[in-house]
């Protein structure tokens, strides 16, 4: 049981992985890291799940009479680029954050939004009262 | 520019037909296609530039290779004793050595090379002066003043 | 004209609804914005009276405007109470806007515009809330009143009057739609139907408990009826100029909560129903507690209309119990009541805003003596006392004789002490104010020992010859006519009681 | 023929397998990472060029050998690039090498990570 | 043979994932991961041999050059503070990594 | 016209997804952004057309199916359009158009010139993963889509003026792609029991097989997914903020739709895929649901009576009105269903208008802090009117679209016997009347800030849409025909419940 499910476990000790990447790092690109990581944890599931016993990798060829699933190969592809696609749109995001932020680092951020905020409520208030 | 941007296109239409192995007229028109919008992109990002292959040292060069593969053969050799000896066997070295070429591409080259041969590798390259990490102090020693920096200049001259 | 009943019934609510375009686009022009107020004032007022006849005549008029969804429309028909409700709140519209066009002038109020505007469309809610067919046309209007007044409300725009409009709309959305919409819903839910049906539409075998439950949920779901511990809008609404509190106090709004009340009871539950449900007596001691309670806190306001505001509170209680004690003699008087102390209550309000325009005082403490100044007004105050109290020469004596009735035929004799007490107490909050605008020496106050009231005893003192300065004429006019109404209604109750009689009576 | 075919490539693969293993085994010896770098630079060039001259040497088709001459040529260029930019983003961060004592010579080197 | 290099190929990565783990330095796990790959592909080459699906070399082509590309991209990302390597903050940066 | 070419006719289900899909390209080509604008307001235009051609070929002849590139069903993809699909479908392209309207003189003060083509041809393409997730029969493909329409969203959502619009994109991004990767893992746990990855075949082969635990983690992971996509509480931290710094026009057209199209996928999954009574009866899925339901209601309607950024404000409370469909939801009844289905459409009128009067705001000031609506009600009355009607529907005042759902919620809430849970769905109300009035008073009680200039009411291609869904929001108040007859239809077929 536990070896028949081996994919299984290592899928999901990858995942585990990439998830607590995510949610413990607060680099936004180590962020980054983890989500491909959680992604690719996938991809493997789906290929290690596409496997056929006694088939061999679903690459055409003229002797070969038994391979392994190609569906799942061919859905991951359509994954792997859309996983590509997020990486890249993830990675050009920090770009921008870094410049406009001068840092990634999610507590810096978040300490800078919050400073903003209190200014931009205190000058309202001080309106306010002018307008009293 | 523009015969750089062939050849690129030569060296992709190479790759592409190597790798293929399949040559119907649909492949190829594929083919065709990909190569074309990876010039594109190349044109849009503004990356062939003056650098490209540096086609022109090709007489002498592969003689140079002959003997850079030597070097490497016995490089290796070296470093494969110092890595079953152990660490006492070792004696890391960082320093600037003086280098004689004048083009940027003959740097390069003689960077590389010394990068390529186990137990040294470059780190910086600096006018005329290459930093380099050794594995043993004598290795730097053997490369100041040695046989490549004289063969690099020879491929330089042309 | 031959116009149709059902047409006319149409117009009713739409005329109102035009007023407010029409206001709307007159409004740079106050002369001709208030001429076409009163048009559609009497314009309306024909209409209804038109009903009224046809009515008496025995025609059965009902109205489909549109089925929101299957067996939920929004339709019209008539019938004595709604005729009851329609007839009083269409004239005192009428008799309201006159003073307001004193008052408002007089005291230079802004975006009177928007005034008008505002009361030409809680009139238009009003008229849908008095002829509407079915539950869920009366709550959507109830809720169309509900937003229209907000604005009738706040009309100072100060701080304050944002206080109170938030209190307003607080309480009376937030009661409409938690206890009121999820009473509709159940009611829709448990009788398949909200059309409104003499002698009730739940089946006999009904879940006692469960209709209980569901009186409960719609008397404290009609917020407007500001039944306690519901009432807090009222006071709060005090901010608004006086005729809009006129509005909300005699007219629109605490009339629209109490009729709504009576409908609920009448043609939902039904006499009999209401009579068994476990809960009717639990909310008939509510009803008490409200009427007894708030009394007492009106006998400790020293503003004048904060002490009105929490008579209102106190008279709804009289017609919210005298609904749910389920007698005919109840529900005769709690219908004569909604008319009796809508004039009432609004020569109240008529003369404390003449005082605020015409003396700048607001404070029962500051009022000693101005009798001198005000006689015809502080005459008209008294009266009003006298109807609201409930002895002759009044309206008030019929309405409170008859929920006495109803208490003594049920024999709830705590709740007759209750009422016999709040009489009392409504003597004792209401009588000394005009007893003192005309004999301000006779007693010394001693209810109000403060710096405040001495001071103001002492400056009449010193400007004894001011003379008589009565209120704007069309104020006046207003005063008098309600006030004469409050007389009449003693007089000559005969068509109220019969029109009151009516409503268990009429058959479709 | 074959035989001669088979035992050239299967020294190839030898040479190029022991040299491979020797650069793991000097990757966990070595004492930091500037020599470490030095000995992955073993399995990088020869190391990899020995096992895929064995393979181009039983290789059946034309294609497959040229893509494993495709793949020896991408490993000699990528190879040093990496550890060239690798070894300067080092230096440039802070981190010194550990460096022997040239008197020293073979007796004696700086203290090494266990 | 192939087998026995597969093997040799295989016990390479095992030590260089060994070092990569250990590190102690960023720039110790970025070279294992790096000799990590190359050795990839010379497995992928390998087992494509093994098997007799030398189509697999595509693969190993396509490995090295992402390889690349992507020891390329952590060094470019290289200029941000978590790269700094400064004696002081090598605990924690050990941690960190 | 194009309903009488037949030969088009047959085509509607793929044309719904591949006309956007291919015009988005074809921006690029016609770079300038006038051009551009008009260009994809054409095609939105095109999209609304062919969505209520299909939904009356499925309200008149049943369930459309359609093999794409000619494959059958199980091996090829399949779009497949019921009655819900083009239901949502209709909601997505009608509330796209109606907003991509105004789009042009929105995005002139809030996006830099060169961005304006691209920022359309991410809308098109955005709009194209959401009409993919409805009209798609293929269980991989609603991967494919969702990622499409989520990368477009990510990035649209960065191109907000305030700098906090990057930051909050890229947290989306994170949760969204995790979203997007648990559906993923369900999906091939799916596939792995099955064998097949069409929807049908899916509902048809999970029975056999409902009671294994592969099955269950799959719906673990599938629910999971959706819900973060859904923001359903307490998985909604990403959206407040997502929305609130969003390009307004991004804003209006995403509360109106993209929520909707998780209700979509998450109504899909539970009812079609795995089946009632999997989803129902073996797991606890109603006591959670409702749960989590109430608590977003309530929690996220706190939160928005203390916003003072109006857009942050109008955020909560779309999480809140989520909860209010997921209530729906969790009942498992045809009515609590039909409120369901009928709020996603109401709540898409609603949040619409209510946004694009919002971008409005933000045109004519720069803007949309509390502070700023100092007196706007007398400076812009018709935009205030509207957010006033749009709030007003958000409490559920009758006569406006939000007391029909509101209506519908509570009788499936009663028909169940769960009067506490009745009485909670209309204090939430309540919370929204203070929220709304929050607003309300300050737009209409405060006398304009001294430093405030003046500013005039917004220009005509925001009045135009936005008043063209208010009226929306009224006349659907007051006719419910259309909307709950498609909303009654739909929930019957999932309840497989003959009319
Ligand atoms: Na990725
Ligand atoms: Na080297």
């Amino acid at each position: 049981m536990l070896m028949g499910l081996f994919n299984h476990w290592v899928v999901i000790a990858l995942m585990m992985i990439g998830l607590y990447i995510v949610i413990a790092h607060g680099n936004l690109i180590k962020k980054i890291v983890g989500l491909t990581l959680f992604q690719t944890s996938v991809f493997i599931f789906y290929i290690s799940m596409a496997k056929v016993n006694g088939g061999t990798a679903p690459i055409l060829a003229d002797d070969i009479i038994q391979y392994s699933n190609p569906l799942p190969h061919v859905l991951i592809l359509t994954a792997i680029v859309v996983g590509i696609a997020t990486t890249a749109l993830a990675l050009s995001l920090v770009v921008r954050i870094k410049e406009t932020y001068g840092s990634i680092e999610e507590e810096n951020i978040q300490d800078q939004d919050n400073q903003t905020f209190e200014q931009s409520n205190s000058q309202k208030d001080s309106k306010q009262e002018k307008q009293a | 520019m523009k015969r750089h941007t062939f050849n690129l296109f030569l060296t992709l239409t190479a790759f592409w037909l190597l790798n293929s192995g399949h040559y119907s007229a649909l492949m190829l028109l594929l083919g065709l296609a990909s190569i074309v919008f990876v010039l594109i992109i190349t044109k849009r990002m503004d990356v062939v530039d003056q650098e490209s292959i540096p086609l022109y040292l090709t007489p002498n060069i592969f003689g140079y290779y002959l003997w850079l593969i030597k070097e490497i053969i016995y490089a290796n050799i070296v470093v494969v004793k110092h890595i079953w000896r152990g660490q006492k066997s070792i004696c890391p070295a960082l320093k600037k050595i003086k280098i004689s070429q004048t083009t940027d591409m003959g740097k390069v080259i003689y960077a590389n090379s010394i990068t390529l041969t186990p137990g040294t590798v470059a780190i910086d390259l600096i006018d005329d002066e290459i930093l380099v990490h050794a594995l043993h102090f004598r290795d730097i020693e053997f490369l100041e003043g040695s046989e490549m920096d004289r063969r690099i200049c020879l491929l330089e001259r042309k | 004209m031959n116009l149709s009943l059902e047409l006319m019934l149409q117009l009713a609510i739409v005329v109102p609804f035009l007023a407010v375009v029409a206001i709307l686009v007159t409004g740079h022009n106050p002369n001709l914005r208030e001429g076409v107020t009163i048009a559609a004032c009497l314009i309306l007022i024909y209409l209804v009276v038109n009903l009224y006849q046809g009515l008496a005549l025995g025609a059965t008029i009902s109205v489909l405007w549109w089925e929101l969804l299957p067996g939920l429309t929004i339709s019209f028909n008539i019938e004595p109470l709604g005729i009851l409700f329609a007839l009083i709140a269409s004239f005192l519209w009428l008799v309201t806007t006159c003073y307001a066009i004193g008052y408002m002038r007089s005291h230079q109020e802004k975006n009177q515009t928007r005034f008008y505007l505002c009361f030409a469309l809680a009139i238009s809610a009003v008229m849908a809330i008095a002829f509407a067919a079915n539950l869920f046309t009366l709550f959507v209007f109830y809720e169309v009143l509900t937003l229209s007044t907000y604005p009738l409300v706040t009309h100072a725009g100060t701080e304050k009057a944002q206080k109170g409009g938030r209190v307003y709309l607080g309480i009376l959305l937030s009661t409409s739609i938690v206890f009121f919409l999820l009473a509709i819903v159940s009611t829709w839910f448990v009788a398949g139907t909200l059309d409104f049906k003499l002698g009730g539409i739940f089946s006999a075998d009904v879940d006692k408990t469960l209709a209980g439950i569901l009186l409960v949920l719609f008397v404290f779901g009609i917020g407007k009826a500001a039944i306690m511990p519901f009432h807090r809008w009222l006071p709060a609404a005090m901010v608004a100029p006086t005729p809009v509190s006129a509005l909300l106090h005699a007219v629109a709004v605490v009339k629209a909560g109490v009729f709504t009340i009576l409908k609920v009871c009448i043609f939902i539950f039904g006499l009999d129903l209401l009579s068994v449900l476990p809960t009717t007596q639990f909310l008939l001691y509510l009803a008490g507690a409200s009427v007894l309670l708030a009394s007492l806190v009106a006998m400790r306001q020293d503003n004048l209309k904060a002490r009105l505001a929490y008579s209102t509170v106190s008279q709804l209680g009289y017609i919210t119990l005298g609904a749910l004690l389920a007698t005919p003699s109840g529900v005769i008087g709690s219908s004569m009541h909604i008319v009796i102390h809508a004039f009432g209550k609004i020569t109240l309000f008529f003369c404390a805003g003449a005082i605020l325009v015409t003396l700048h005082k607001s404070k029962i403490s500051e009022m000693r003596g101005i009798g001198r100044q005000m006689p015809l007004t502080m005459l008209a105050f008294f009266i009003a006392s006298l109807s609201i109290i409930g002895v002759p020469p009044a309206g008030g004596t019929w309405s409170k004789w008859f929920l006495m009735m109803g208490t003594i035929e049920t024999e709830q004799w705590v709740l007759m002490v209750i009422l016999m007490l709040s009489t009392l107490l409504n003597i004792a909050y209401l009588l000394p104010i005009s007893f003192h605008a005309f004999f301000p020496d006779l007693i010394p106050n001693k209810n109000q020992p403060n710096k405040c009231s001495n001071k103001a005893a002492t400056s009449i003192n010193k400007q004894p010859a001011i003379g008589i300065t009565e209120a704007p004429l069309p104020s006046l006019i207003a005063i008098v006519i309600t006030t004469l109404g409050c007389l009449i209604l003693f007089i000559y109750p005969q068509p109220l009681f019969e029109l009151a009689t009516a409503v268990l009576t009429n058959r479709e | 023929m074959d035989i001669v075919i088979n035992i050239s490539s299967g020294l190839c693969l030898f040479v190029g397998s022991f040299l491979c293993l020797s650069g793991g085994v000097g990757m966990l010896r070595f004492p930091d990472f500037y020599t470490r770098m030095h000995a992955a630079g073993v399995t990088d060039t020869l190391g990899s060029a020995m096992i895929l001259i064995g393979l181009m040497i039983i290789s059946t088709g034309f294609l497959v050998f040229i893509k494993l001459v495709m793949i020896l040529l991408l490993g000699m260029l990528i190879g040093p690039t990496t550890s060239h930019v690798l070894a300067k983003a080092a230096l440039h961060n802070g981190l010194e090498p550990q460096l022997g004592h040239e008197d020293a010579d073979n007796k004696e080197t700086t203290s090494s990570n266990p | 043979m192939i087998i026995a290099a597969t093997l040799a190929i295989f016990v390479a990565m095992i030590l260089a994932i060994i070092r990569g783990i250990a590190g102690p330095t960023l720039y110790d796990r970025i070279l294992a991961v790096n000799m990590f790959g190359t050795k990839t592909v010379l497995l992928i080459s390998l087992l494509g041999f093994v098997m007799g699906r030398p189509e697999f070399l595509d693969i190993a082509i396509v490995y090295a050059l992402i390889n690349f590309i992507s020891v390329i991209c952590v060094l470019r990302y290289s200029d941000t503070n978590e790269f700094k390597h400064t004696p002081d903050e090598k605990e924690s940066t050990d941690k960190e990594c | 016209m194009i309903a009488h070419l037949p030969a088009l006719q047959v085509h509607l289900p793929v044309l719904q997804v591949i006309i956007p899909l291919m015009a988005a390209p074809i921006c690029l080509i016609l770079k300038r952004a006038h051009p551009v604008w008009l260009f994809a307001l054409i095609t939105s235009g095109l999209a609304f057309v062919i969505s209520v051609l299909l939904l009356q070929q499925v309200m008149t002849s049943g369930v459309i199916s359609y093999e794409l590139g000619g494959w059958q069903a199980p091996w090829g993809i399949e779009y497949r359009i019921d009655k819900l699909n083009a239901f949502v479908l209709l909601i997505i392209t009608s509330i796209s158009t109606i907003v991509l309207f105004a789009a042009q003189t929105s995005i002139e003060k809030e996006i830099p010139k060169s961005k304006h083509t691209f920022f359309y041809i991410l809308y098109l393409l955005s709009l194209t993963g959401m009409l993919g997730i409805v009209a798609t029969g293929d269980a991989f493909n609603v991967f494919v889509f969702l990622e499409i329409s989520s990368l477009s969203a990510y990035a649209l959502i960065a191109m907000g003026k305030d700098r906090r619009a990057l930051w909050a994109a890229y947290q989306y991004l994170i949760m969204g792609t995790i979203g997007a990767t648990f559906i993923l893992i369900g999906i091939g746990l799916m596939y792995q029991m099955t064998g097949t990855l069409n929807m049908e075949d899916l509902s048809q082969r999970l029975p056999e097989v409902a009671q294994t635990r592969t099955v269950f983690t799959a719906f673990a992971f599938v629910i999971v997914g959706v819900c973060l996509k859904l923001a359903l509480f307490p998985l909604h931290l990403w959206l407040p903020n997502a929305y609130a710094y969003a390009p307004s026009i991004v804003t209006a057209f995403f509360a109106a739709t993209a929520t909707k199209v998780a209700i979509y996928l998450l109504i899909r999954f539970t009812f079609t895929i795995f089946g009632l009574s999997f989803s129902f009866t073996t797991i606890p899925l109603q006591t959670l649901f409702m749960a989590l339901g109430l608590a977003g209601i309530f929690i996220a309607s706190t939160s928005a009576i203390y916003q003072k950024n109006i857009k942050l404000l109008f955020a909560y409370s779309s999480i809140a009105q989520i909860g209010y469909m997921i209530v729906g939801f969790s009942i498992s009844s045809v009515t609590g269903l039909t409120a369901t289905l009928l709020h996603m459409f109401n709540h898409a009128l609603m949040k619409s208008a209510i946004f694009l009067a919002l971008g409005a705001v933000m045109y004519r000031l720069g803007n949309v802090q509390l502070s700023s609506f100092h007196g706007l009600g007398r400076q812009m009355p018709f935009t205030m009117a509207a957010i006033v009607i749009g709030g007003l529907s958000l409490i559920g005042v009758p006569l406006t679209v939000g007391f029909v759902s509101k209506w519908y919620l509570l009788l499936a809430l009663l028909e169940q016997g769960w009067w506490p849970v009745a009485v909670l769905i209309l204090l939430g109300s309540v919370l929204a009347v203070i929220y709304v009035w929050r607003l309300v008073e300050v737009a209409y009680f405060k006398e304009p800030l001294s430093d405030q200039v003046p500013v005039k009411e917004a220009p005509m291609f925001f009045i135009i849409p936005i008043w063209t869904l208010i009226i929306a929001n009224i006349y659907f108040g007051i006719d419910t025909r259309l909307s709950v007859q498609v909303a009654q239809a739909a929930a019957m077929s999932l309840f497989g419940v003959t009319p």
